[in-house]
């Protein structure tokens, strides 16, 4: 639905020369857009663009906090910024309901969601318990929970990740919002499950005509959504304007940057070094966690060859496997059945590049200490040799050898993470495990930790396992694929075959569900996909 | 007696060691000023007695009490041979017949002793009181099972040392006889004149046979005199007594039993005690305590209240808290330390530490200052008031010790006021005068009493105290001071391990006399003898003050146990 | 259910380990400590021999190891004793007969718990509320002068030892003012409006040290709650702050709470020494305080296990709690 | 005590998360919290005047063992002569009842030994506990267990009478300020070890632990250098906590009759002795008692303060409530630990 409302009827949303300040740091600069009733608008940016603040601005969710807020906001007919505290909250979910990013730490843990989504609802229009009740139900039905009379009594920590955004969904509609703002509402999900959410906002958007306001970090999840694209870039506007022409055409050298950036599941990696001989040999690989009857394997049976100078992508949801198996090649793991055996007899030295660039590195330590653990507990005894050793280090993974006196947390997370890279490096490794390394990263940082990756493999011959769940990140980076489900390789082979030519339902599924960049191939992608797989 | 609770320090205060913890009785103050407080109304009978203690009641069995002159709750259930006399002051330290006729008729040399029951004894069940039952009560309490009492029947009795009580030994004790149901005779292995005074203990109340039930005995003991047992919680908890319908008033001269209830309440803060005695709200203006003394810090409050202070009974009980020598322990072998240590002890400041001069007097004599203990007063070093430095330097001069000394003075950590820390501190404080460094060395409870009681582990220079088992000089002399006395593998109590042949031979002569004011007499000067040799120091003399509800008359204080007499008390 | 049971199985069989190793440190630390047994038992003026014969009365000449094993027997099938005049049976399990007053140490236990329990019951309800209360309130208006008030009462609590607190109580609320009666211990069976005006002044002290660790525990854990995503959804669609408050806020301080209500329950059982010596309250505290103090072994081990028991059980309880307070919990 | 509590208390007490933050980072959110300064100050000034108190009381002209029998009025229980408990010009704040031992120094040697008690007493549980915790959660399984095992059993002891057990133990000539910290120490660090291990179990599953073992570091240099750190946040929290409940255990040991020992004077001792005389001699109650109150509101702001500078989200609770994207990760579900 493209129309929007026409005459003197003022726009849904109003926004004129927004500025939020934090203590001495504006996080907002003179933002102005509007968002007629029905539209869809995605503010787009990479993190600390401000996107998200301006999402909470437009509930007033600043006031009382100590933020400064200047500039208009007008949301359904009501100036957010003069309103009285009780006006606000009628505005809350009756005229404007948000719908957050981490569904499970989004909901109140402790009660049912039905009587969660009942007590929003009770808020706006004064009903008994019981209609309350009966409308949790209803909406939980339409955001498409099986059995919701039943569902709407079990408490969040029962649903799994894409049924508590449905939830958080059905919330926000209990109260028929005028608006929905949808703040980063599928990057703690899966692929699939993401795309599940998207159509459902899209039908409910079809089906009541609300607005929807968007915040992402995601191109390809904008382009799936919205009719109208607002890039963000430090709090600024870079590029406003309709969804294919900012997409298609992008005005702006960020946006471009940020297209570019974006890794594409269609296009082919570049081509790579010839592989080399075996290195690590698994063989029927198994891992049980638990005991008795809540035993479960979470790797179970797999077989896999890594050879030097090539980069084996294990791809695969959440809950497939994927981790444990990288740890068990590393060894921090010990499996409970099967073997990994060197491939030329002596064990390879086998290190890691961790998920998250927050958590892998210790915070009390400084990043050339840590970088040179490898070093000292080999055993070398020249102070002088392992900071000149370090700061070669630090340099080839494109930081600074004056760092190494520096604490992680004057890092950001790109920078962080070529620490983690270097800290691999030291222990002049032959095989490396990288655990979702960029999946905590935006667009064009990713690109960059990719590329050094790569360079890195090129030039000393080492053997990566790439394992994400980011179906166009492997693509980018691998020369051989195996996609993980349950515990198991359901599909494995050259990366190009597995993606051009997908031979197991699931690798089908799972690509089919990679948000386009292309909207007009997102919505003939989505018409395909109707018949709704349950999450 | 039992060792006194440690509970709280205050519980510890109130109830004065040795020998009262179990329960000591008594009657009016000195300057008979006692009755002013209850009024000008005559005592009528009924009502209930609240008596609010710290320490149980525990052993509630005549067996194992260890009590001077029967005790206080204990003797309105148990009539004994012998008993005190209820009377204020110097009066109430005289011994008069009980269940006997009289109190006693001993043979020449005082080695038998003869008694015999009045007519129309009964117990509570109405049943008659034999000479047999008295002769059991006395077996019983050789029982291990029933340990407890003074040691004196079996130091006295031919056989006592041997003999482990009717339960193991059926044959029975036959230095008692018992020639018929109302006469009772004792045959003593050695001359003991006051052995009138002993008869007042609870070991000698009669206890029927066939009502044995041994260590639960305690629990319903059968009653002779005017009150009987209705409960006893938790040995000794909380004790009920009501009236004893089979007593009768024309047979004992002594107890005036006005109540008709007695309720005897235990466990309790001895500051709480004292704040509701003060308060005297509801059953608390019929209460009195028997073991909790007022603390320095309430007789402050009192004194400057004229309605409390009309309610405060004085009195006075044998008792005499001094430091200790063991000569066998260098530098106190030597007698001059001694004595320099004698003169330089500052008693003010001892006084202040034990609660001010209203509830310590300085003693300079071992005896207490009461005519029954034969007191002679001297000061063989006089110390004054503050201690005599000087003299104290020019004898440690003399004994080779002009330099200083350095000495260590062992007490215990319990924070009663008698070898507490804070006494010790004062003396440390009044030697340093004399150039003598004082250490301390403070001992748990426990430790402390097995320490200096031990003569493998006695200390050479420590706190200690001693009370009366009957208002004499006898059990306060002999057992200190008598070398016959020295236990090597037990409990000693000559810790000045004095073994002098005058001083043992005039402790016999003495024991022959049966006239107990020659006796006193002598008890005297031998004390003064033996102060000569400079074994103690000591301090003082503590003075009981005890607070007691607005409705309670006929307040009799003696100086046989310095505390009320509730056998005499009246709530109406 | 299984579930459950499986774990109280577990946790019994944890209990039992503990309550073992417990009696046994008891009866090694009690053993040296000092303080002659027999002649405590006996008295001060007891000659030697019959020091002896008391000793071997109560086997204190054995060796620790079988008075040990004795000590389990009892506790298994029970124990004869004798009173002098008849024999005695004490039924398993049996804790042994106490030195100072020869009674059986399990019915000594029995009449002092009901005293401790009153006591602790009383005093939990109130810290609860008190706690609680001030914790909530202090969540609330943070910063405010109510909160810096009622943060200085509760830590006025802690600061001031009980003996203090509850004497000047005493003093004011019953000596000087008369509110209430001088506490003296009336069992609930008997009069149970006696039984709770006696108590209200024991329980208000005991509740005044707990409340602040109570406030600071619901305090800190409201704080860490209302930082949580959940509560900007509830705030970002119009719900009150009262609601905020009151329904989501405290509810993440529900299971905190009952878990160190939990545990300062079991202790206080034990641990109301001061309380109880104060307020001459006759329960487990104050007799086991006594037992040490004259060496009585067989009630400092009975009493120390019925404290321990109380303590595993608290904590077993409370993980329970803890678990259906939060689904998510397993408990294991 | 219970698995949920050390759960709970973990929370309450720091992020179970490292901060991520610096020494320098910490004394800046530090510095940022005026009652923290302020209770910080008066930490320093607690201690300070412990550390002076010979030099306090020499500049007073007393010392607080002498005994002034001419400054209190023997007949009356020994009550102070004069005004406010006999303040004067040689006795700033009064003398004590029955000795006459002056007051204020009496309070500041008081200070001595009471801090010195508890510090070293929480020292003491601390050390205890972060080595029992720490090898419990790094151990084996068997060692877990033995080491569990002995927590609980360490729980489950009373405190005080194992406290009174112990005391009457050790020979008499030991120190015994050192006596009772050491002893309430050693009974009293259950709780901490407990923390301690639920916390390390918390962090060893941190990637930059897994990362530490990759590096082929030891158990040991791994517990030293990569989870001590961490675990200083909720230990140094909650040692604040400890440090005022460990003046009043000293107290209450005071109480029963076995703690330090007198002369020497503590203020738990001071309470003991001075509670009955609330009535006749005021101040030598409210002396002892407000030093100790002021003692104990210090700590815990100090504690809370400390709390606040090494969370790092408390610094962020002031900015607008919208997650990041990396602390969403942050959110770990709660569930009980335990090998029991």
């Amino acid at each position: 639905m493209n129309g929007s409302r026409q005459g003197e009827s003022p726009s849904l949303v109003e926004v004129t020369g927004l500025c939020v300040e934090f203590g001495g740091l504006r996080a907002v600069d003179q933002l102005s857009f509007r968002l007629e009733g029905g539209a869809a608008l995605a503010l787009v940016g990479e993190s600390g663009s401000g996107k998200s603040t301006v999402a909470a601005a437009l509930l007033g969710l600043h006031r009382g906090t100590g933020a400064r807020v200047g500039g208009s906001v007008q949301v359904a007919g009501i100036d957010v910024q003069r309103a009285s505290d009780d006006e606000l909250r009628r505005l809350r979910g009756g005229g404007a309901a948000m719908v957050f990013q981490d569904p499970l730490s989004s909901l109140d843990p402790y009660y049912a969601i039905g009587d969660q989504i009942a007590e929003v609802y009770r808020v706006h229009a004064r009903g008994s318990r019981r209609a309350a009740r009966a409308r949790a139900v209803e909406v939980l039905d339409r955001v498409g929970i099986p059995d919701a009379r039943r569902r709407s009594r079990s408490r969040p920590h029962e649903f799994s990740g894409g049924m508590r955004q449905r939830a958080l969904i059905a919330m926000a509609l209990a109260c028929e919002p005028d608006l929905l703002i949808a703040d980063e509402p599928t990057t703690a999900l899966d692929v699939t499950v993401q795309a599940q959410i998207l159509d459902l906002l899209h039908a409910l958007r079809e089906e009541t005509g609300m607005g929807l306001l968007l915040v992402t970090h995601d191109v390809g999840v904008a382009a799936e959504s919205v009719d109208e694209v607002l890039v963000m870039r430090h709090g600024r506007t870079v590029e406003h304007g309709p969804v294919g022409a900012v997409l298609g055409a992008p005005a702006q050298s960020y946006t471009r940057e940020l297209l570019d950036a974006v890794p594409r599941v269609d296009a082919p990696r570049a081509p790579s070094a010839p592989a080399g001989e075996v290195v690590l040999e698994a063989t029927g690989l198994r891992r049980e966690f638990g005991r008795g009857k809540r035993a479960f394997a979470a790797v179970d049976d797999v077989s896999l060859t890594i050879r030097r100078g090539e980069t084996l992508g294990v791809v695969g949801e959440s809950g497939s496997g994927k981790t444990t198996l990288g740890r068990m090649l590393v060894g921090l793991l010990q499996p409970t059945a099967g073997e990994i055996k060197p491939g030329g007899g002596v064990r390879p030295e086998v290190q890691m590049v961790f998920q998250d660039p927050v958590s892998s590195l210790n915070p009390r330590r400084s990043v050339g200490e840590s970088i040179a653990d490898p070093l000292r507990a080999r055993g070398e005894p020249d102070e002088g040799r392992v900071r000149g050793r370090v700061r070669e280090l630090l340099e080839r993974v494109g930081l600074e050898a004056a760092h190494y006196d520096r604490y992680p947390h004057e890092f950001s997370g790109g920078q962080r993470q070529r620490v983690g890279i270097a800290r691999a490096l030291a222990a002049d490794p032959r095989v490396i495990v990288c655990d979702e390394p960029v999946s905590a990263l935006d667009v064009t940082t990713q690109a960059q930790v990719v590329a050094l990756l790569g360079e890195l493999q090129r030039e000393l011959g080492l053997a990566l396992v790439f394992v994400a769940h980011d179906l166009a990140v492997v693509r980018q980076a691998s020369d051989r694929v195996a996609v993980m489900r349950r515990g198991r390789i359901v599909e494995s082979g050259p990366a190009d075959e597995v993606y051009d030519n997908p031979q197991d339902p699931y690798t089908q599924q799972l690509l089919a569900a990679v948000p386009a960049l292309d909207p007009g191939l997102a919505a003939r992608r989505r018409a395909a996909r109707r018949e709704p797989a349950m999450v | 007696m039992r060792q006194p609770s440690l509970t709280a320090r205050r519980v510890a205060a109130a109830s004065v060691g040795l020998v009262l913890a179990a329960g000591a009785a008594a009657c009016g103050p000195k300057d008979n000023d006692a009755k002013g407080a209850g009024g000008d109304s005559t005592p009528h009978k009924g009502g209930t007695l609240t008596v609010l203690n710290s320490n149980p009641q525990q052993d509630f069995d005549p067996a194992r009490l260890y009590t001077s002159g029967g005790g206080n709750v204990p003797s309105l259930v148990f009539r004994t041979l012998t008993t005190r006399n209820r009377e204020n002051g110097a009066a109430g330290a005289e011994v008069v017949p009980d269940l006997a006729t009289d109190t006693g008729r001993p043979n020449k040399d005082a080695t038998v002793w003869t008694y015999t029951l009045k007519k129309g004894l009964k117990y509570e069940d109405g049943t008659a009181i034999t000479a047999a039952d008295v002769k059991y009560g006395i077996e019983r309490s050789f029982a291990a099972e029933l340990s407890g009492g003074a040691p004196y029947l079996r130091d006295w009795l031919i056989g006592g040392a041997d003999y482990e009580g009717p339960y193991k030994d059926k044959g029975g004790l036959d230095s008692i006889e018992t020639p018929d149901a109302r006469t009772i005779v004792f045959h003593l292995d050695k001359p003991e004149g006051e052995f009138p005074y002993l008869a007042t203990q609870t070991q000698f109340t009669p206890v029927p046979k066939a009502k044995d039930t041994g260590t639960k005995y305690e629990e319903h003991p059968v009653s002779s005199g005017p009150y009987k047992v209705v409960s006893n919680e938790n040995d000794g908890e909380r004790v009920v007594l009501e009236r004893n319908t089979y007593w009768s008033a024309s047979t004992d001269a002594e107890r005036k039993a006005y109540p008709d209830r007695i309720d005897v309440r235990s466990g309790l803060d001895s500051s709480v005690i004292n704040q509701r005695l003060a308060a005297s709200q509801g059953a608390d203006a019929a209460a009195v305590t028997t073991d909790t003394n007022l603390g320095p810090a309430e007789l402050a409050k009192v004194t400057g209240d004229k309605e409390l202070a009309a309610r405060v009974g004085t009195g006075h009980f044998g008792y005499t808290n001094y430091i200790a020598f063991n000569p066998t322990i260098k530098p106190f072998d030597n007698v001059k330390v001694r004595q320099a240590i004698s003169y330089a002890v500052d008693r003010s400041s001892v006084v202040n530490a034990a609660g001010g001069s209203a509830l310590a007097e300085p003693a300079t004599t071992f005896l207490p200052d009461q005519k029954s203990f034969g007191h002679t007063p001297y000061d063989l070093f006089p110390a004054g008031r503050s201690g005599n430095a000087a003299k104290a330097r020019q004898l440690l001069e003399e004994a080779g010790y002009e330099n200083g000394l350095t000495i260590t003075l062992t007490h215990s950590n319990s924070r009663d006021f008698e070898t507490s820390p804070e006494i010790a501190t004062a003396i440390q404080d009044a030697l340093k005068k004399a150039g003598i460094t004082v250490e301390l060395q403070g001992l748990e409870e426990n430790d402390y009493s097995d320490t200096i009681h031990d003569v493998k582990s006695e200390p050479g220079f420590f706190l200690a105290h001693w009370g009366a088992d009957w208002p004499s000089g006898g059990p306060f002399l002999a057992p200190i001071f008598d070398g016959r006395q020295i236990v090597k593998d037990g409990a000693n109590f000559n810790t000045g391990l004095l073994n002098d042949k005058t001083v043992n031979a005039e402790i016999d002569a003495i024991n022959k006399l049966t006239d107990l004011d020659a006796a006193a007499k002598r008890w005297g000067a031998l004390d003064k003898k033996i102060g000569e040799q400079a074994l103690t120091v000591p301090l003082f003399h503590p003075v009981y003050k005890r607070l007691y509800g607005q409705d309670i008359k006929n307040v009799v204080i003696s100086d046989w146990t310095g505390v009320l007499d509730i056998s005499q008390v009246a709530v109406k | 259910m299984t579930r459950l049971a499986g774990f109280v199985l577990r946790r019994a069989a944890g209990a039992l380990i503990t309550l073992f190793a417990i009696s046994v440190i008891v009866y090694v630390v009690f053993y040296v400590t000092p303080g002659n047994v027999a002649q405590i038992t006996c008295g001060p003026r007891c000659s030697p021999a019959q020091v002896h014969q008391v000793a071997e009365q109560l086997h204190l000449h054995d060796p620790l190891y079988e008075r040990y094993w004795h000590f389990l027997q009892g506790l298994v099938v029970g124990q004869d004793y004798s009173t002098g005049t008849s024999v005695e049976h004490c039924p398993a399990p049996c804790l042994g007969l106490s030195y100072q007053s020869d009674q059986q140490v399990t019915r000594l236990i029995l009449t002092k718990l009901p005293v401790s329990l009153s006591l602790v019951f009383g005093a939990m309800v109130l810290w609860l509320v008190l706690g609680v209360g001030t914790g909530v309130l202090s969540a609330w208006r943070r910063g405010r002068l109510t909160e810096r008030l009622l943060t200085g009462i509760t830590l006025a609590g802690v600061a001031t030892p009980v003996f203090v607190i509850g004497l000047v109580l005493m003093i004011v609320v019953c000596g000087e003012l008369e509110l209430l009666p001088f506490p003296q211990y009336v069992a609930f069976t008997d009069d149970p409006e006696q039984w709770a005006w006696n108590l209200l002044l024991p329980w208000f002290s005991l509740a005044l040290i707990e409340a602040a660790a109570f406030a600071r525990l619901t305090r800190a854990a409201m704080l860490e709650t209302l930082a949580e995503d959940h509560i900007r959804t509830f705030r970002a669609y119009g719900v009150g702050e009262r609601s905020v408050i009151g329904r989501h806020a405290l509810r993440g301080a529900f299971a905190p709470v009952i878990a160190l209500n939990a545990n300062n329950f079991g202790g206080a059982v034990g641990g109301a020494v001061l309380t109880e010596t104060l307020f001459g309250l006759p329960g487990i505290g104050q007799e086991l305080v006594h037992a040490v103090n004259v060496v009585d072994l067989p009630v400092v081990v009975g009493m120390v296990l019925v404290i321990g028991f109380f303590v595993v059980i608290a904590n077993a309880v409370a993980d329970v709690l803890y678990a259906v307070a939060d689904r998510r919990v397993v408990l294991t | 005590m219970s698995e949920a509590l050390v759960a709970t208390q973990a929370a309450g007490t720091g992020p179970a998360l490292p901060a991520a933050s610096g020494a320098r980072q910490f004394w800046r959110r530090l510095w940022t919290q005026r009652a923290a300064l302020v209770a910080a100050a008066v930490v320093a000034l607690l201690v300070l005047l412990a550390l002076a108190a010979p030099l306090l009381t020499a500049i007073e002209g007393q010392d607080p063992t002498t005994y002034h029998p001419s400054l209190v009025d023997s007949a009356r229980g020994g009550v102070p002569v004069g005004p406010f408990g006999g303040v004067s010009g040689d006795h700033w704040l009064g003398v004590e009842p029955q000795t006459g031992r002056d007051l204020f120094a009496r309070l500041v040697y008081g200070a001595r030994v009471s801090l010195g008690v508890a510090l070293t007493a929480t020292a003491v549980q601390v050390l205890i506990g972060v080595v029992v915790g720490v090898a419990a959660a790094l151990g084996s399984q068997w060692v877990d267990q033995v080491l569990s095992r002995l927590t609980d059993i360490i729980v489950a002891l009373p405190l005080m009478i194992m406290a009174l057990a112990l005391l009457a133990i050790v020979p008499s000539n030991f120190p015994r300020p050192l006596l009772v910290a050491l002893v309430i120490g050693l009974v009293a660090w259950g709780n901490i070890a407990k923390i301690t291990r639920a916390q390390t179990l918390t962090l060893k599953g941190l990637d930059y632990v897994s990362a530490a073992r990759l590096s082929g570091w030891s158990t040991w240099r791994i517990a030293r250098r990569e989870l001590l750190p961490g675990l200083a946040a909720p230990v140094i929290t909650y040692a604040a906590l400890l440090v005022p409940i460990n003046i009043t255990v000293e107290a209450a040991l005071s109480f029963l009759g076995v703690g330090v020992k007198p002369p020497t004077p503590s203020w738990g001792q001071m309470l003991t002795a001075a509670d009955v005389w609330y009535q006749a001699a005021p101040q030598y109650l409210l002396l002892p008692a407000g030093a100790l109150f002021v003692t104990v509101l210090a700590l815990t702001v100090l504690g809370d303060g400390v709390r606040t500078a090494l969370d790092p989200r408390a610094a962020s609770r002031l900015r607008v409530g919208t997650g990041r994207r990396q602390e969403a990760k942050a959110t770990a579900p709660v569930a009980t630990e335990g090998a029991s």
